[in-house]
């Protein structure tokens, strides 16, 4: 823990008591603090679809009695198909490769920065990344439109539906801080050794690609 | 500024000195401070002893005298402990008070004591045999209760939003009154129809939730004749208040008759009491 | 002394406030259906060797009760008038040990049980009479609503009664001829006996919500004075 | 050293400094939050009203609208989009956030000075008790008799929920909410909290996720108790909607006020400030704030799966269609037990520090304290199950549910431990949070015994769901908790208010709360010995007297409080003056200023030692280290043990 020793009323960037070595390190622990409420709730949702399937309470964890024992029948004897949404699975797949390759790129942005790359080089990656977020919302968007089946269908319908709900909105947190960078890198904000803030972006960035992907894995190999 | 750890030694001598010395036995601290104890603890105990017993109801099963058995050595075991701490407090503000309220200033500093591994190693060591004391007696009245035995009377709860059904397979008896043969082992298999509830047979001293969608089972032996009242204990909603129903522990052939009064014929009340279906 | 008299008087106005919560609450509560239904004397009858009077009682259930019940509808917060209800109010008084004789004139549709138990008339004194005919039971997928009153442990923990009544055709708009019920039953001991219709006509889980679970719709007391 | 700058506090700031904070406050974001939320209700009743879940939806888009308006209109969202757009705050900007030159307004303004907030937390609180207080006295005088026709039971049920709810929220920010911000960056040494608009932001959503909460009873009431369970919660009028949306928003502040605590505690102590010289409060802040991180996540997944349930026709917790009831109740618990240790170990703090301050004497077992708070706090994590020994769920889990239950008795009785070894032989001075320290002991050790009874699951099977429950919890929530809270407040009234309290009417408030407390729940306690279940509207005659037993006792309870609420609003304006140190306190935050400056310390402190002093030599009354040393240009090493 270091002191401040600079004196009392000198004005510091954005007027803060601490330096910026301070302040990043705040920052730093903050994050991580968030990132781990936030892991414990991707933990939960991981919880709540293994709870549910392995309940599979009045055989409709897939929906109209059909259990792993059972062939799906509706009821009336004729045998349900009920795909485990090959179609929604594919998406599911997508959209975290996706996400991935954005976090990839917003990766390679901030090695540029560390680097002392320029604006320049910057922007156009922070926005690439961005659009690849941008691109994962519209597509979770048409999944909820194409997919097979709806929320009532028993609780693997509505899992699944809850974690693109999920997904839908730590995306949407990312695309605002994405465009964020956009715009700070275009003001030459991550230049000359101040790229700390893509830094910290880039770990948000990737813990939501991590989790898109450990949901869309659960989702799609253990319906 | 010595570490706390140099001068551990002197500073328990000095801590507890002073407690024995000054004029003759009943008037030093540790004394005075043993009575408030003793007779604290004395009224803990006998508050234990007496008062649970007359306020329970009369329970008629095993494990409604287990609950109260349990309240009542529990109050008895935490009586010293809750007495301890009183004791102290209560002489802290007997003796050990300086200034009244009034004054504005402080009184001088008191000793200057930062701890004492020895109250600490005492005060731990002394919580864990009381929880290992706990949880024996816990585990202890928990095993004896689970193990069924054989011929077991099932009886079947349904609970609904704000009413409980009682059925006897195989009898065909349905009812909204709980008739149970006494000195047999009843197994009930509880389910809700609509949201949880809880089955709460109060003089049974045992209880477990109605949920829908899944069967949950209690066993109970109600070793005495009499009457007992059947509450929820869950809250489900608009009328939980009046979701309670009536129960009676009957000999087995007043049971017989009864259920024949409710129309089962007589082959499956024989069966259904040897505990066949 | 004037800290003591200023204390005193906050904390009186502090009740005041807390008082004036509480009747907002009480108005809210009980406001509607207004009123009590208190059974009409029909005289004296012998019940296993003893006179005990012999009051009626008169209620209609309707699909749609927004303009039937004393002092508008239980328009309890959240409440909505079109709910069906039994009118003309939910609570009734009858004396204690009393014949009660029950009209009962049914308007609504309905459908099946969830538990069958319902079906059949419990702690009723002799028959149960449904459009003029003595039947045993109601046909378990075509009930209407039930009229079911417990007993309270500890005041007359024996009292139960339960009485279904079949639906009233398909559209609940044809109020033109009720289903009529009638029965009698014995009135328990002097106290409070909470009934309510366990048949579920509410939406969500159970079909208990919505009109089965606001106050005053298919819910409601019978005082035995 | 003479100090010759002008007060920080006095600095002239440009016309437009503070940009768009200067048109935010209070009065603009409340019209602004209900135009939305009209907006919203507009909106969604056109287009969702005839779909299914359709009132479901239109009063969840109504209150989120509400939630995001006020927020906008306060100002929550200036620095989130200042940012965005690249813009950075000036300094200017900075100090009129803070509060310089706004005089009282600020503290209906979107302020960042820990000071500020610390206070607005403090109303906020004493207004929720209000509010739960006045809904216990319905709850209580309902069941003055069997069959009382005050509520009905659909109002009784909305009431009991409310109350509970109202209740949890306002003891969780009872002690972190005015002290965690007010006094733990003083007792630290630091100029204000790591982030002061997180620390402004998590007050103003507290208080937008209010009125949700208050609106359940005219849509319809909600009748599943504080803990919602589902599926009944599912069944709920729409007013359950508005009571997940009051979570869900209370989640986000609470967590953010826990990262702002600690990462405040980590990074911002002054020099000397060592960790094993923090005052046992910060201790018990922190690992309270730590515990509450572990739990809001599991609330935010237990109402959010209830919300989808109820508006999107999810099927978490219908039966019918695959779902359990079963998986809310350990979520839930899950969180649950872990709250109230969220609820308890700050208020445990403060009391250790009164408990020290007042008998004149070190605090006794300082490290075995700090690591009996860290045990409850891990232990807190295991025991979630114990109010699930009779749902059924797992009925071979009671043995280690109730092992895990019992053991963290053990680190739970360390408290007693450490007020005791304090309290002995030390000098007793009796001020007023004194008082509430002896009152804190008694109470806490009845509810720690009954506790143990509830949890011995053969017994539980008697207790549960009882009013015997109800009466455990009250005293540990309300009897320990809360009159540590209550100690807090009577401690660093002087410091946050720079006035002192009336003694004499402060003794009289204590003394009705006091025997208030103890005459209601040994009712209960009697209720509950009878069998009389909890949250019922009315009862069978057997339990009459010990309701109305109870009842006399919650009038009592309420005199007290009410003369306590007149003593503080009072004495705020017309107590007498405080000097900077009343109490002649060893720990930093009575060795600034009263009123406190806006940087807390004029001179940078230097810690030589930790705050329990008292009877060492060099202890001069009133300073833990001899002088304050003035910061010379030092290197940047660490804080030295």
């Amino acid at each position: 823990m270091s002191v401040t020793e600079h004196d009392m009323h000198v004005p510091l960037e954005g007027g803060s008591h601490e330096t910026p070595q301070e302040r990043h390190r705040m920052e730093h622990i903050a994050l991580w603090l968030f990132i781990g409420g936030d892991a414990f709730f991707c933990v939960l949702e991981i919880f709540f679809w293994f709870y549910l399937r392995s309940l599979n309470t009045n055989g409709m964890w897939r929906g109209t009695n059909c259990s792993k024992a059972n062939a799906c029948t509706d009821g009336l004897g004729n045998p349900l198909t009920h795909p485990i949404a090959k179609a929604a699975a594919v998406n599911t797949l997508l959209i975290a490769v996706i996400m991935l390759a954005s976090a990839a790129v917003i990766w390679f942005a901030e090695v540029q920065a560390r680097e002392g790359a320029t604006r320049k080089t910057t922007t156009p990656l922070i926005g690439l990344a961005l659009l690849l977020s941008l691109g994962a919302i519209a597509y979770q968007i048409i999944q909820f439109q194409i997919l097979p089946f709806t929320t009532i269908d028993g609780t693997y319908a509505s899992t699944f539906e809850f974690f693109m709900g999920s997904n839908l909105a730590h995306f949407g947190l990312v695309a605002f801080i994405g465009t964020g960078l956009f715009l700070r890198s275009r003001k030459g904000k991550f230049e000359n050794g101040s790229w700390y803030h893509l830094h910290l972006s880039r770990l948000w960035w990737v813990w939501i690609a991590l989790s898109t992907t450990v949901l869309a894995i659960v989702s799609v190999f253990f319906a | 500024m010595p570490s706390d750890h140099d001068h551990k030694r002197e500073e328990i001598a000095e801590e507890v000195a002073p407690l024995f010395e000054g004029g003759p036995i009943w008037r030093r601290p540790a004394a005075k401070i043993f009575v408030i104890w003793a007779i604290m603890t004395a009224i803990g105990v006998v508050i234990g002893v007496m008062l649970p017993v007359h306020i329970f109801p009369k329970m008629v099963s095993p494990q409604g005298k287990d609950a109260l058995d349990t309240v009542v050595f529990f109050t008895v075991l935490a009586a010293p402990v809750a007495a301890f701490v009183y004791a102290i407090g209560l002489y802290s503000l007997l003796a050990w008070r300086k200034m009244s309220g009034k004054s504005d200033t402080p009184p001088p500093d008191g000793p200057p004591h930062r701890g004492s591994g020895l109250a600490e190693a005492l005060w731990v060591g002394a919580s864990v045999v009381l929880v290992i004391v706990l949880l024996i007696w816990g585990m202890g009245f928990l095993a004896s209760e689970t193990a069924p035995q054989n011929n077991v009377v099932q009886v079947n709860v349904t609970g609904q939003q704000w009413f409980w059904t009682y059925s006897y397979p195989g009898t065909g008896v349905t009812s909204n009154k709980l008739v149970l043969p006494v000195n047999r082992e009843i197994q009930f298999n509880i389910t809700s129809m609509d949201v949880t509830h809880g089955f709460w047979p109060v003089e049974l001293g045992d209880q477990i939730d109605a949920n829908p969608g899944f069967i949950t089972h209690i066993t109970v032996e109600p070793n005495q004749l009499g009457n007992f009242d059947v509450r929820c204990s869950q809250l489900c909603g608009l009328y939980h208040a009046y979701m309670y129903s009536h129960g009676q522990v009957v000999t087995s052939s007043q049971f017989a008759t009864w259920l024949q009064d409710q129309g089962a014929s007589v082959s499956s009340v024989t069966s259904y009491a040897l505990g066949k279906n | 002394m004037k800290r003591t008299v200023s204390t005193v008087l906050f904390v009186l106005l502090g009740a005041v406030v807390i008082a004036a919560i509480g009747v907002g609450f009480w108005s809210q509560a009980y406001r509607a259906p207004a009123g009590t239904q208190v059974a009409k004397s029909l005289g004296t009858a012998v019940v296993n060797g003893k006179t005990v009077p012999h009051v009626e009682l008169d209620f209609s259930t309707y699909p749609d009760a927004s303009g039937t019940m004393i002092g508008g509808q239980p328009i309890h917060p959240g409440g909505n008038p079109s709910w069906p209800a039994y009118a003309p109010t939910n609570k009734f008084q009858v004396p204690a040990g009393a014949l009660v004789t029950v009209k009962w004139n049914q308007y609504d549709s309905g459908g099946a049980l969830n538990n069958n138990y319902f079906a059949w008339p419990h702690g009723i004194y002799g028959p149960l009479v449904v459009n003029g005919k003595v039947t045993d039971h109601i046909d378990l997928s075509n009930v209407g609503h039930t009229f079911t009153v417990r007993g309270e442990p500890g005041v007359d923990s024996g009292f139960f009664v339960s009485v279904a009544s079949p639906a009233n055709g398909d559209s609940p708009t044809d109020t033109s001829k009720p289903q009529t019920v009638e029965f009698s039953f014995i009135a328990g001991a002097k106290g409070t006996y909470a009934w309510n219709c366990e048949f579920p006509c509410g939406l969500s889980i159970g079909g208990f919500g919505a009109v089965m679970s606001s106050y005053g719709y298919m819910s409601g007391y019978l005082y035995a004075v | 050293m003479t100090i010759a700058a002008p007060r920080l506090e006095d600095t002239k700031l440009g016309p437009k400094a503070g940009g768009l904070y200067r048109h935010q406050s209070f009065f603009v974001a409340l019209p602004f939050g209900i135009f939305t939320a009209f907006i919203g209700w507009l909106v969604s009743h056109a287009l969702l009203q005839n779909s299914n879940w359709g009132s479901d939806m239109v009063v969840t888009v109504t209150f989120v609208s509400w939630v995001i308006g006020f927020n906008a209109g306060i100002g929550t969202f200036n620095a989130p989009f200042r940012w965005l757009r690249g813009k950075d705050q000036t300094h200017d900007d900075h100090l009129y956030a803070a509060g310089v030159g706004q005089g009282w307004k600020r503290y209906w303004k979107y302020c960042t000075d820990h000071k500020v907030v610390g206070t607005q937390y403090l109303v906020l609180v004493m207004t929720l008790f209000f509010v739960g207080g006045t809904l216990a006295m319905m709850i209580r005088t309902q069941l003055i008799t069997p069959h009382s026709q005050f509520l009905s039971p659909q109002t009784y049920n909305a009431i009991v929920t409310v109350h509970g709810m109202v209740m949890i929220i306002a003891t969780i920010i009872m002690v972190s909410g005015p002290f965690a911000n007010f006094i733990l960056p003083i007792m630290l040494g630091a100029k204000d909290m790591a982030f002061p608009r997180l620390n402004a932001m998590s007050l103003w959503v507290v208080v937008s996720a209010v009125p949700p909460i208050l609106s359940t009873f005219v849509l319809g009431g909600t009748d599943s108790g504080w803990t919602t369970y589902a599926p009944l919660s599912v069944q709920s009028p729409p007013a359950q909607d508005a009571f997940s949306i009051t979570i869900i928003t209370f989640v986000v502040s609470v967590t953010v006020a826990g990262i702002n605590t600690i990462v405040t505690t980590f990074t911002m102590r002054t020099k000397g400030m060592s960790m094993s010289r923090l005052p046992i409060f910060v201790w018990g802040s922190i690992v309270a704030a730590a515990v509450g991180l572990y739990a809001m996540p599991a609330f935010l997944m237990a109402h959010s799966a209830l919300i989808t349930d109820r508006v999107v026709g999810t099927s978490f917790y219908a039966p019918a269609q695959g779902g359990a009831g079963w998986l809310y109740e350990n979520v839930f618990w899950i969180m649950g037990h872990p709250e109230v240790y969220v609820i308890l170990l700050p208020a445990v703090g403060a009391i250790l520090e009164v408990a020290s301050t007042f008998s004149r004497k070190p605090l006794f077992g300082y490290k075995v304290m700090i690591g009996g708070i860290i045990g409850v706090g891990v232990l807190s994590i295991m025991v979630w199950a114990h109010h699930m020994f009779t749902t059924g769920w797992a009925p071979s889990l009671a043995d280690p549910f109730m092992l895990t239950t019992e053991l963290i008795s053990i680190p739970t009785g360390i408290i007693f431990l450490c007020i005791i070894g304090t309290i002995w032989r030390g000098s007793i001075w009796t001020k007023l949070p004194m008082y509430f320290l002896y009152l804190f002991l008694w109470n806490f050790i009845i509810g720690g015994v009954t506790g143990i009874y509830l949890s011995d699951v053969p017994a539980d099977q008697y207790f549960h769901g009882n009013m015997f429950v109800t009466a455990h919890f009250h005293y540990t929530l309300l009897g320990g908790a809360m009159i540590g809270a209550t100690g807090a407040v009577c401690y660093w009234f002087p410091k946050m208010t720079g006035r002192m309290l009336n003694e004499r009417v402060g003794k009289w408030a204590f003394w009705f709360i006091a025997i208030g407390i103890q005459i209601t729940y040994y009712g209960q306690f009697w209720e509950g010995f009878e069998g009389m279940p909890r949250r019922v509207a009315n009862y069978a005659p057997l339990f009459e007297t010990a309701n109305q037993v109870s009842t006399t006792g919650a009038y009592i309870l309420m005199t007290g409080w009410l003369i306590l609420l007149y003593n503080i609003i009072h004495s705020w304006h017309k107590g007498e003056i405080a000097s900077a140190n009343p109490w002649h306190a060893k720990s930093l935050e009575w060795h600034t200023l009263t009123p406190v400056p806006l940087e807390n310390f004029l001179v940078d402190p230097v810690v030589t030692s930790d705050p329990y002093g008292y009877g060492e030599p060099g202890s001069v009354p009133g300073a833990p280290a001899p002088e304050p040393a003035v910061v010379g240009a030092s290197s940047n090493q660490g804080g030295s043990h």
